[in-house]
């Protein structure tokens, strides 16, 4: 009886990422790219328009030597689920063509490319910096198409693109389990590419509604936090540090607000 | 060049002057008879009959390019030979995906030689499998690449047919012609053979508001929070 | 009546009526939205059935185990390998990237025989047959005239099939010079010569030890095998194991490690010796290795007693003596404490000094070929092939002098001295041909100059690589091999695995291009060679030699992909008890333990530079691929700029800014560098990454940052020819 | 040459002159259309706007010239609604000026979105949630009461009215002119308001986010205060410039005056209002998301606080007091000193509102880019300026603008 009830709950997909593992080696940026057909240019050195829907932000605590301390800190989008929890996360509402919607089935915010007209309001709305604008036509070097993915759309210039959390894993996990007369996923079905790559485990991704799903349980560590957490988005990813001044640097405060 | 010279007065807005000024170029005589009139509601009626013709017979002509498939292929005498229905042949694979059109490894079951006297297998027999290629069907209910969908969804979970979609096409005898959208690239089969988009039997159009229709009205989800329908990141990708 | 004006306009307002009650705008919208969903020039992937081809990585030492996905016969992507020993489903950017590489603009398409000067690009198409016709007639004439010692080749590695079909090759040839690329796995095979007794290199179970402390070796950041030692750090963290990392600049390891201390670089052997001093002097250590009766305890005993109390060392250092004792303490008395050494990624040599004396706290926390200690690890045991006949002609040159000096007098425990190849050549020893396989010493010896002075002495040189990278494009004949996705190959994983692992490298394509396994090709020209050199290679092919060589494990191999069995692959080596040798046999220990001299005068040249390892820049045989070198921070790469780090208060002192330009001189050469702020570095450094400044591969990497190895030099350390710079003088002249 | 085009009794330039004139204004024009053209077909990488400046040069000037453009609507209201009747004397230029602003600012758009292919997507595929589809349904609605208000002055053309079909139509429209202007201000209310909406409902913006009444955050209202405020500024400061130009006087200045005080109260009003809405934001919503006053304003590597104080005390304290004073207005340099700094004053407000929005950093570990338009974006904000002098000299040679013109510059 509580199971079914667990299953007709709707599902949250969430991330839970240990900073204390993170080694910022990137492979999560790349799995990232190379899993959803992410296009690449001559020089990605200008961050402010190079397409990393997962970034890894370098964080230091901006003490001088030698007490200088170094935080790697992956962001892919937060899935935001916005004041209450109601879906209205910062950049859904404000897209006037309906292309980026928020799902209550999975919590999952969506981005549809052939939808967006590239109007950026929804980058403006974004606190995270997690959208991206395809500035450039994305072109492959002779030949390198043939890695491209068929399970993700390539997208064009002049529209929004993002992190989906994969959600095209979740698709083909479902075609799976329909096949075989199942209507619900085991956690370790769909994962995101990152989650896969990284090679320190320091991502786990699940259900965060689903007790059974190892990030119901991680998101409750008293390390554990989120970005921003003061602008009421109520992101799906969450961090976990045992340093405080990383946890610190997940929110702004006021000078004199102690912790 | 001109000066400036007129002397009348009264250029003030919302005057009711009906007098007319010199008779400068350009000017339109008064006093025109009511015979013009009707050669204007002629004209009227030549411009609006002539861009009825092209926006509804002309423009479809120019828009789609005609394209015969590679090999005139025959559902009917197949559909009789076959055990499993449509999925004999279009089979789901393993992992839930759906094979869509047959490749050659299927058909070579029965046509490694030349079995009957049909010319087009003889076609596909000597053209195809003998030179080890893969036939290069148009496919019309090919969908865009931002299209994720799942046959298993709906064949296996949610119990359809494939006429639903597809129409009667296992009835068919012969294929039809593959009509190629010149701007998109798309089958005309997706906006349907009726240009103006009227369709009256399910399968007549493959548009993303007939999949929202059946989504609405049987899967009836409300998911998506900006529309009240269901999510968009159920059929895209 | 008359047609006027206003029917044509009537004519216009009935048109357009007609064409709004039309289809024909609303389905060109409609169409025109459609179409700028795929333009012509996006490519749209086709759909397919979905694959899984298990294989191996060669992109460095590491050996992971790879799983690409294919739709249809192209493959998508490259993940890791649930299961696998060495990284369990973990894999690192560059592995993830490899499909880049496959389906690059970088790759060499078809043999090619250089056309203009050298460097220029200039190349003309030949065959397969005409090209190994080449070489095996460059090659049969050199050995008619008695040169064959003069024919050498450098490879990437030693380990595996290939590189012994090469070495093998040299042998029967007649030429004694089969080099690999340095890596401080030089080092450490001379330290266990002199300290074990025999030539083996050094594994470490890390997994298990309990406290770890590293002398700059960038533990996450691609030291060992990536993958592996990343695992190993969140099992730490998970376990509350400490990790204290020793390095003057706050790299990535040290961040994450539980202490960082900064220390005053190159001096890494001084802090070893003061730990020593400290454990001595307190009776920390464990007998197992070290007591009384111990080979040559009694001298260093003496030495570190005398010459390395922590005040001495906190002075070398410049370490608080405080630190050290706390530090010697808790190192001795962890249960199963190890120490680490080889800077970076380990891709350098390191001195002998600092080997041994880093060794030697591993000798007294008693942890030598004990779970989670140091073990001596053997060369992968399953390569066992006929033996060959030898004619007079290959004999006598086999016994020559090898060109780097390596296994020779002072060099005698050396088995390759690659840091040293350069300035033999341009010393006058002569090298007429010159085989480069898997890897680009042109681009990653130290030294650039000389280096390109040595290969200018060469005659003719023969690349087998993949890429048109700078050694290939520096070369005569391009063989291209195929990539690791088009072949097999056996892929053994040694680095600093202390259970070592051989996975198996399958085709998961076939070869896009016109290319040749290298096995292959070493083979068709021992053929083309003729007797005596066909009969040491009696396979018809590559896989019949790789099958051969893999015996009965070869089903194992294809099916699990991998082989963890010792019998199998390399052997760890048992150490007994009480055989470890202090002194390391060397009569004077101070000449072991003296700081480098760095070259270049300190007045003209204040700071110090010091290359760093990055795991997103790549500074192995491969480059950065595109997505890689699209991770890399607008801190490190600013569009063709490289940026260095200094601390800010270097850069007050040297009038420099955030962002600003200038000028970094070293006895080698100067660069136009960009200026990067960065606390973590201590001051009077000056960082630079190794990786940039490709000259070689495609937009997206060549012209990008400086060759670091443009501005550093070698320096010999004397007791052993290990290239023991650590950097260089430098200076930062505002520009 | 064209002299049977110009209205009667008042005088014009030489033809040779005139064409001169435009051809001038015409080559800027075709720059910033090979500018347009550039961006259209290679794409938004033409500019130097990124992911931190998705909104910038354009965006401004869209949301600039639309303000400036509420001259229209507010003239109207005053002129229709509240009854100003002097002001007849100059709501035709203000409905020139508002039909020009408010074309460019769709002209832009139309280049400013990444798919103009796809633009219609806004109306089609409306998510009624979002403030941006409020703009561009009152935008679009606005720009077409704006050509019904022009038409009929188009339609006083010599020749033209002359034809009696157009010269009813023209009289007829002229009847219900003040249902137009109703429902054009009220349209503008909206969509200036919807407009300061865009980035007043951003919560994840603390910067931009104003808490509000029901649905509308402060923004919403102010924004519609300052065009009402500052447009009639902008009709008055090109009225001055076309004399200065024309070197004749156009309008009395009883009528420059009237409208001048009005703003100047409106610019009162609105600057009162701003600065409680800045006072509360700074210390009340902006703390609350851990936000100081000055974490906004520092780190700016350019301009800093000084925005601020342009836009509250320079633009806006400063002409509201001199257009507000008797002697500010009787005082031509000063009353024009006022009008600059008003016009000025909206233009800043909206560079902060939609360029700062993107640009502050929130995350703590993110700072702040700099942004310089490249040249096609120069160019083609610069299009709809000489679009707009080229539209204006027409409509001032060949149409009665000017009800006054005679009566002022008697033949001699």
């Amino acid at each position: 009886m509580k199971e079914e009830q667990n299953h007709e709950k709707a599902k949250q997909f969430g991330m839970v990422i240990d900073l204390d593992k993170c080694t910022g080696c990137g492979a999560c940026m790349v799995a990232c790219m190379a899993e959803n057909n992410v296009p690449f240019k001559e020089d990605e050195s200008k961050k402010l328009d190079s397409i990393t829907w997962l970034r890894v932000y370098k964080l230091t605590n901006g003490k001088p030597f030698p007490d200088t301390e170094i935080c790697y800190l992956p962001r892919p989008c937060q899935h935001c689920g916005g004041k209450g929890n109601h879906g209205h996360s910062p950049c859904v509402s404000v897209c006037p063509a309906t292309a980026t919607d928020y799902s209550k089935e999975t919590g999952i915010v969506s981005q549809i490319y052939t939808r967006c007209f590239g109007c950026r309001y929804c980058m403006a709305a974004c606190p995270y910096h997690a959208r991206y604008f395809n500035w450039w036509d994305p072109v492959w070097p002779d030949g390198m198409e043939k890695y491209l993915s068929p399970n993700v759309s390539v997208r064009m210039r002049g529209i929004v693109e993002k992190c989906s959390f994969c959600f095209h894993r979740y698709q083909i996990a479902m075609d799976k389990a329909y096949y075989e007369g199942r209507g619900e996923l085991e956690e370790n079905e769909y994962q995101t590419a990152c989650t896969q790559a990284c090679p320190a485990n320091a991502i786990t991704f699940g259900d965060l509604n689903n007790s059974g799903h190892a990030v119901h349980e991680l998101k409750k560590d008293k390390n554990a936090f989120r970005l921003l957490e003061r602008l009421q988005t109520n992101p799906k990813v969450y961090y976990i540090s045992s340093r405080e001044w990383v946890r610190r640097a997940g929110d702004n405060y006021l000078k004199t607000e102690k912790k | 060049m001109s000066k400036p010279d007129d002397k009348t007065t009264g250029i003030s807005a919302g005057t009711d002057s009906t007098e007319a000024g010199s008779s400068s170029a350009g000017g339109i005589e008064k006093g025109q008879g009511n015979g013009d009139s009707g050669f204007v509601i002629l004209f009227f009626i030549i411009g609006f009959v002539a861009s009825l013709i092209i926006g509804w017979v002309v423009f479809p002509k120019l828009l789609y390019s005609q394209k015969a498939q590679p090999i005139d292929f025959n559902h009917a005498l197949h559909l009789e030979a076959v055990s499993d229905g449509c999925e004999s042949c279009h089979l789901f694979r393993e992992d839930g995906t759906y094979a869509g059109v047959p490749s050659n490894a299927q058909c070579v079951d029965c046509h490694q030689e030349v079995q009957g006297d049909s010319p087009e297998e003889k076609k596909f027999v000597e053209e195809y499998v003998a030179k080890e290629r893969e036939v290069p069907w148009l496919v019309y209910s090919k969908q865009p690449d931002c299209v994720f969908f799942s046959h298993a969804a709906h064949v296996k979970k949610a119990g359809m047919e494939c006429i639903t979609c597809h129409g009667p096409i296992g009835e068919s005898t012969s294929l039809q012609v593959y009509e190629e959208n010149r701007i998109t690239g798309y089958s005309r089969n997706i906006w349907g053979k009726n240009i103006a988009g009227i369709k009256r039997e399910p399968w007549d159009r493959m548009k993303m508001d007939d999949c929202a229709e059946c989504h609405e009205k049987e899967a009836g989800k409300r998911s998506s929070v900006q529309t009240d329908k269901e999510a968009c990141f159920v059929c895209h990708k | 009546m008359k047609i006027d004006r206003r029917c044509f306009l009537s004519l216009g307002i009935g048109g357009a009526a007609g064409i709004a009650l039309s289809p024909l705008p609303w389905k060109l919208a409609d169409d025109s939205a459609i179409w700028t969903q795929m333009w012509p020039w996006t490519p749209v992937p086709a759909d397919g059935e979905v694959t899984y081809v298990k294989s191996a990585c060669t992109l460095c030492p590491g050996g992971c185990g790879i799983s690409v996905r294919k739709v249809g016969n192209r493959a998508v992507k490259i993940e890791g390998v649930e299961g696998h020993p060495v990284n369990d489903g973990g894999i690192c950017p560059l592995g993830l990237s490899g499909l880049q590489l496959l389906y690059g603009p970088t790759r060499v398409k078809t043999p090619l025989k250089r056309a203009g000067e050298r460097g220029e690009g200039k190349w003309i198409k030949i065959s397969w047959e005409e090209a190994i016709a080449e070489v095996a007639k460059k090659l049969g004439d050199l050995r008619e005239k008695g040169e064959s010692n003069s024919v050498a080749c450098i490879s990437g590695s030693d380990k595996g099939t290939v590189p012994s079909l090469f070495k093998r090759f040299l042998s029967v040839y007649g030429s004694p010079n089969f080099m690999r690329m340095p890596s401080i796995q030089d080092s450490y095979e001379i330290a266990n010569s002199i300290s074990l007794g025999f030539i083996a290199q050094s594994g470490f179970d890390l997994e298990h030890a309990d406290f770890i402390l590293s002398f700059g070796s960038g533990l996450i950041e691609g030291w060992g095998s990536p993958v592996r030692m990343i695992r190993a750090n969140s099992s730490w963290r998970k376990a509350g194991i400490k990790v204290v990392q020793v390095e003057s600049r706050l790299s990535n390891s040290a961040a994450k490690s539980d202490k960082w201390i900064p220390i005053n670089p190159g001096t890494e052997y001084a802090l070893a010796l003061g730990l020593a001093h400290v454990i001595i002097r307190e009776s920390l250590y464990r007998n197992d290795f070290v007591h009384a009766g111990a080979l040559g305890f009694i001298r260093f005993r003496d030495l570190v007693l005398s010459n390395y109390s922590p005040d001495s060392v906190e002075k070398i250092t410049g370490i608080k003596k405080e630190t050290i004792e706390a530090l010697a303490v808790d190192f001795a008395r962890s249960g199963r404490p190890v120490a680490i050494c080889g800077r970076g990624h380990g891709k350098a040599q390191s001195s002998l000094g600092e080997l041994l004396a880093v060794q030697a706290l591993n000798a007294l926390a008693g942890n030598i070929g004990k779970e989670g200690g140091v073990f001596a690890v053997n060369d992968p045991a399953y390569i066992a092939w006929p033996a060959y006949q030898v004619d007079e002609a290959g004999a006598a040159g086999i016994k020559k002098e090898r060109i780097d000096g390596a296994g020779n007098g002072k060099y005698g425990l050396a088995k390759s001295l690659t840091n040293r190849f350069a300035g033999a050549v341009n010393s006058g020893l002569p090298v007429s041909l010159l085989f480069v396989l898997e890897s680009n010493p042109v681009y990653s010896l130290p030294d650039t100059k000389a280096v390109k002075d040595a290969f200018k002495k060469i005659p003719f040189i023969v690349s087998f690589s993949s890429f048109m990278d700078d050694t290939a494009l520096n070369s005569d004949l391009i063989l291209p091999n195929h990539v690791y996705l088009e072949r097999y190959e056996d892929v053994p994983a040694t680095a600093g695995l202390s259970k070592p692992v051989v996975s198996l490298a399958r085709p998961v394509v076939s070869p896009q291009f016109n290319t040749k396994h290298a096995g292959d090709v070493i083979i068709l020209i021992a053929k083309e060679v003729g007797s005596p050199v066909s009969d040491a290679f009696p396979w018809d092919d590559y896989q019949a030699c790789l099958e051969g060589t893999a015996g009965d494990k070869w089903k194992m191999l294809n099916e699990e992909g991998f082989s963890s069995d010792p019998a199998f692959t390399a052997q760890a080596v048992n150490t007994s008890p009480g055989k470890f040798d202090l002194s390391g046999g060397v009569a004077d220990l101070s000449i072991l333990f003296t700081p480098v001299n760095l070259e270049g005068d300190p007045k003209a040249y204040p700071l110090l530079l010091l290359p760093y390892d990055s795991f997103r820049i790549a500074n192995g045989y491969i480059g950065d691929p595109p997505f890689v070198i699209k991770t890399v921070e607008d801190t490190v790469l600013k569009g063709k700029d490289i940026l260095v780090e200094i601390n800010p208060a270097t850069a007050s002192a040297n009038g420099l800014s955030a962002g600003s330009y200038a000028i970094l001189k070293t006895p080698k050469g100067s660069a136009r560098v960009k200026i990067n702020l960065f606390d973590g570095i201590m001051p009077g450094l000056v960082a630079m990454p190794r990786g940039l400044g490709h000259t070689a591969y495609d937009n997206y990497l060549a012209g990008k940052g400086i060759n670091v190895n443009e501005l550093i030099g070698t320096l010999e350390d004397p007791a052993s020819g290990l290239d023991a710079a650590w950097g260089i003088r430098a200076n930062l002249i505002k520009a | 040459m064209d002299s049977a085009l110009i209205p009667k009794g008042v005088k014009r330039c030489p033809t040779w002159q005139f064409a001169l004139w435009i051809g001038a204004a015409g080559a800027v024009l075709l720059w910033g259309v090979f500018a347009m053209l550039l961006c259209w077909f290679k794409g938004l990488n033409q500019t130097n706007m990124n992911d931190s400046y998705g909104f910038a040069l354009w965006i401004w000037a869209d949301l600039a010239v639309i303000a400036l453009g509420g001259g229209a609507f507010f003239t109207g209201f005053l002129r229709y609604i509240v009854g100003k009747d002097e002001l007849k004397n100059i709501i035709n230029y203000a409905v020139l000026i508002g039909f020009i602003c408010y074309s460019s600012a769709l002209l832009i758009l139309a280049i400013d979105i990444g798919q103009p292919l796809r633009g219609w997507f806004i109306f089609w595929h409306a998510n009624v949630h979002s403030m941006l589809t409020e703009v561009a349904f009152c935008l679009t609605c606005y720009f077409g009461v704006l050509t019904i208000e022009y038409v009929p002055l188009i339609l006083e053309n010599r020749q033209i009215d002359k034809v009696p079909f157009f010269h009813r139509i023209s009289h007829n429209l002229h009847e219900i002119m003040a249902v137009f202007a109703a429902t054009g201000a009220f349209l503008s209310f909206f969509h200036q308001g919807s407009l300061g909406g865009v980035p007043g409902v951003l919560f994840g913006r603390p910067f931009a986010y104003r808490e509000g009444l029901f649905i509308w955050p402060w923004t919403f209202f102010l924004y519609t205060w300052s065009a009402a405020a500052c447009g009639p500024c902008f009709t008055i400061l090109v009225t001055w410039i076309t004399e200065k130009i024309t070197k004749k006087k156009l309008v009395k200045q009883n009528v420059i005056e009237l409208l001048a005080k009005i703003s100047g109260w409106m610019i009162g009003t609105y600057i009162i209002a701003k600065i409680i809405d800045t006072w509360y934001w700074a210390k009340v919503t902006a703390p609350a998301s851990g936000f100081n006053l000055m974490d906004f304003y520092s780190n700016n590597p350019f301009y800093g606080i000084w925005i601020l104080i342009l836009e509250i005390v320079i633009c806006g304290v400063v002409p509201a007091l001199i257009l507000i004073t008797e002697k500010g207005r009787k005082n031509p340099v000063m009353l024009m000193t006022g009008i600059i700094l008003a016009v000025l004053g909206a233009c800043v407000n909206r560079w902060v509102m939609v360029l700062q929005v993107m640009a502050v950093p929130v995350l703590t570990f993110e700072s702040w880019a700099m942004y310089y338009p490249s040249w096609q974006e120069v160019a083609t904000t610069i299009l709809p300026v000489a679009y707009g002098v080229i539209l204006i000299s027409l409509s001032y040679r060949y149409l009665p603008v000017f009800p006054q013109e005679q009566e002022l510059n008697p033949e001699v």
